[in-house]
């Protein structure tokens, strides 16, 4: 059972935040991404620098901004510049992670987010397209993949549309097709448990689920087979300090986590 | 020796304009000499925008985007522009809704970010009414470069391995001189781009703060460069901080000083959202009787004769309060 | 006999001014295609825009500068930049006209300011190379050429080395070369006279002479058969009040033309 | 389908750099976090300059050039440099007078534009002791954009036709879209940039006043950075304006406070060109007796311990006449 005292989203933000390393940078989307990445600042990674797709670097965010591009991704920054000059840098291998999610997602992490049924031209969906996805994870060295609403129709054996490169086809799929060696998602937080790659197969391995989930539980949410080691760990909750942290710190005005 | 096309996609290319036709062009229809450039919006729309013509729009979808001049786009019921959705928001939303576009070069499209999906751009996507071509937000900025470097193509290194690659018109190649794969896009030269900006002067050298996004590649891109600023400055000004120009006079063919002319996006340092206004937009398009939006557009487009009527029915205590929610500070009005 | 009143210098700077219209942009280098230029927005060209090289646009020059790069050209500019920037800008056919000098000249306007030699790692005198020339002289649409010291060793049949491309090898060479199409030099300005280049075979050719110069003094001191049309015209001397403009208002300091 | 290619130039590719093992050694070697980098220009050019490194330097050959680093370069004795000639003036003929260059990538070098040929390098270059590679200014700039985008080539419509281009390693091919001709040419991700900016804080957040010809293209295209500032600010003063900051601070490695850095050559908006300095200079390097340059070095480089006395001997009135020749008043003093 889900312990009540904190939400899943919570939860997530604090599981996706662990996986930042301090010291390192990070290319984030709004929501819960820039949640996560604050909420790491403010704990274990005070230095993790901060890149908005717009063209804002490391600002000193004053509050949640709305859009990547808003005034706050600029607030006290310490360069403004191009979306272009954003995308450049991590091509040179600046930026250590980005933040993504998606319609749906196979079990090798590709990503759609562009539409929902089997002819482009008559989509039964439209969902915005690539915006930076695709170059984020194209380019930045792990990509962090958040998916809630754990379920078969999200999590699929072949999505409708690859948006964003996951390891494609498989273990050498990427450097056969030209992207830069080394990239690709190393972690999937959903509102259920968090997943990592199995090195060997580039195929979505559990590592950990969240408390009071069964392995059960995972599988019948997911459309794929995926793969389940010896060993599970279970995610560590958020503690009292970590959700005012969230509340008071980050997100005031409850546009993320609704009081 | 040769190159192999080793994979290529099948999208559309929406802009026709090659880097050699543009110089040609240049060289007869842009001005170099410092002359006045200002005019109304009415009349730079009227003169510089056509039926059918490749759009570039400057900011960020729903930031620093030339607001005023799309609401004229619609008001003079231009069609079938094709447009570079590169980052578009509300900016494209409007355009959509007022019937003014033909086809889109997607990198992002439909969302308002966390708001949310666009009513209206889905029925014209999902119908098939609109036609699409798949990019990236990077992507677009790359072919955007090109076109600005005056080269007719350039490679890049994402969408490899794709179907946003199979829906663009890219071309995979070995690179000659490291034999690594590399994606060749076509450079992107659109007929107008629409920028608006902090300040400029009457010569159409055109300065802003905070993150540029891709209007300096855009405009230098472009054949017909629209600008319409917050402050219309002397030249003195800009010449007192010329690092700050970021575009110069020779790419500009028209400049209008428009105050609060993003409402109701952002712009930085000025004004926040109009979060209510959107809201409003958004649930008009989403409404499943269309009339609601057509109704949205005579309330707020149609029936008013220019931007100082629009923001007159804003209304004056509407606006300040959101530049005081720019800068983090209570409404005292 | 040339009259004594003016030099071959000052009568040189103004008849490459004269090439100069109004409305019009170039992109100059220091010495005598600046001062040229100047002279011009003195005189009938005051909406002529000034771009250098480094990345100064249309400055308000208050001395001569000493580089395409120092201080006075972007002193009081609309505009500073990059140096690729200006080079995109005139790519995009912006610049109508770029000045160009070299050591040595062919009858196709192509030239050498690389090396004098025969052998290419070891010259017998080393020039600067490109710079900007060969972009100027493959992006600007009119390339006007300014060369004193007209002689048989400057103007040659074969140049040692084509630093910037003229004709190349004749009509249509610059097109089957991938050059833009509509560009090329259109004037040679030399202490002797001014050539421009016969539309038919893109060889030089001789368009007027300066005051007290003969055709037979032009041939001798040229190193390939040019074209003499029926009609050769005689530059107009410098008047007193534009030795004036030289001298008091852009170079009080003698640089150019000592005093 | 194919790109053949058409026409190909011989020169040599000095700069073995390519942009996949860029990444890979960004990844590894670069630090993202604000840390401080202060550190002397000794322990700098020790620490982050090798023999055999491909160097390129900031500003233009004898305009914001990073003159104190050049010095401590030749003061070092390192060996083996490769150089990117895109205008090198003062700049690369103190390091070949010094001997520490082998090969140069040749757009502009050997002129000091007005004032004539440089002795050093005539001497270097025609005995073939230096080797070269030819390209253009434009030519040069392109190449290190393409290695700041991360791309292995990048096409150009400058140098086709000529011998520039066939002592380039220049390819030429037909554009897959549009059938036009272009060169291709190899990305330049050299190894190590150094340069000479207005003000910068400790983090590296380099802001640079007026033009900023290549500098920023060089520097995001470089493994190691080494910036010189005639200012060390506080990084409140860059976060009060962030659209100034051309290098961010996650490029650089090392930043030292060098006001008057970049003497003898001139900073805009700061101090002016030292002419006599350079003229004897130049005259030292002409000189048929070899050692006449030698004494030179010696008196102005190797006898001294650093800049700081570089400056005392040029004495405060020196400079501060520099000063005035800038802003062209008359000096005081």
């Amino acid at each position: 059972m889900v312990q009540k005292d904190y939400t899943l989203r919570e939860l997530m933000a604090v599981v996706a935040a662990k996986q930042l390393v301090d010291g390192k940078s990070v290319a984030v989307g709004t929501g819960l991404p820039l949640v996560a990445a604050m909420f790491a600042q403010k704990t274990h990674a005070p230095n993790l620098v901060i890149f908005f797709e717009a063209g804002g670097i490391a600002p000193q965010l004053p509050t949640l901004p709305i859009s990547v591009g808003d005034s706050r991704t600029i607030h006290k920054a310490l360069c403004t510049t191009t979306l272009i000059d954003i995308m450049d840098s991590m091509r040179r291998g600046f930026i250590d992670y980005a933040f993504l999610g998606g319609a749906q997602i196979d079990k090798y992490g590709n990503l759609n987010s562009t539409m929902i049924g089997d002819n482009y031209e008559y989509p039964k969906v439209r969902f915005p397209g690539s915006g930076g996805a695709n170059d984020f994870g194209s380019l930045a060295w792990e990509t962090l993949i958040i998916m809630d609403r754990h379920s078969p129709r999200r999590f699929v054996e072949k999505v409708d549309f690859i948006t964003t490169p996951g390891y494609l086809y498989g273990i050498g799929a990427r450097e056969e097709e030209g992207l830069s060696p080394g990239t690709g998602p190393s972690k999937v937080i959903t509102d259920l448990c968090l997943f990592d790659f199995a090195p060997e197969t580039k195929i979505m391995r559990l590592k950990a689920i969240h408390p009071g989930i069964k392995v059960e539980d995972v599988k019948r949410a997911t459309g794929f087979e995926f793969i389940i080691p010896d060993n599970i760990e279970t995610t560590t909750p958020p503690t009292e300090e970590d959700l005012i942290i969230l509340h008071e710190v980050i997100d005031p005005e409850g546009r993320i986590f609704p009081k | 020796m040769e190159m192999k096309i080793l994979k290529e996609g099948t999208g559309e290319i929406f802009c026709k304009n090659t880097p050699t036709e543009m110089r040609n062009w240049t060289r007869v229809n842009k001005t170099r000499a410092l002359v006045d450039k200002r005019m109304r919006i009415k009349d730079a729309v009227k003169k510089f925008i056509k039926d059918g013509d490749y759009l570039a729009i400057g900011g960020f979808g729903h930031i620093r985007i030339p607001m005023a001049i799309i609401y004229e786009i619609v008001r003079q019921r231009v069609k079938n522009l094709s447009v570079a959705g590169h980052t578009a928001v509300q900016d494209i939303d409007v355009l959509m809704a007022g019937g003014c576009v033909s086809s889109v070069d997607i990198a992002y499209v439909v969302g308002f970010e966390l708001r949310g999906l666009s009513g209206v751009q889905r029925r014209l996507f999902e119908s098939g009414q609109v036609k699409k071509t798949e990019y990236t937000n990077g992507a677009m900025s790359y072919r955007v470069r090109a076109g600005a470097q005056g080269i007719p193509f350039i490679p890049v290194k994402v969408m490899l391995g794709t179907d946003t690659m199979m829906h663009s018109p890219g071309k995979v190649v070995q690179c000659p001189f490291t034999g690594e794969k590399v994606l060749l896009l076509p450079a992107l030269n659109p007929d107008v781009c629409i920028i608006h900006a902090h300040r400029a002067d009457m010569y159409g050298n055109v300065q802003i703060d905070g993150h540029i996004v891709k209007d300096d590649l855009q405009a230098r891109a472009s054949k017909r460069v629209i600008v319409t600023c917050e402050e219309l400055v002397s030249d003195e000004i800009i010449r007192s901080d010329p690092g700050k120009t970021v575009i110069p006079f020779y790419m500009v063919d028209a400049v209008i000083e428009q105050p609060w002319g993003s409402h109701p996006g952002n712009m930085p340092y000025k004004y926040y959202f109009d979060h209510e206004f959107t809201e409003d937009y958004l649930t008009a398009g989403r409404d499943k009787d269309l009339e609601a939006i057509d109704y949205w557009l005579e309330k707020w487009v149609y029936s008013l004769n220019d931007y100082d009527e629009y923001l007159t029915k804003l209304g004056a205590k509407r606006l300040y309060n959101l530049r005081d929610l720019e800068f983090l500070r209570a409404p005292v009005r």
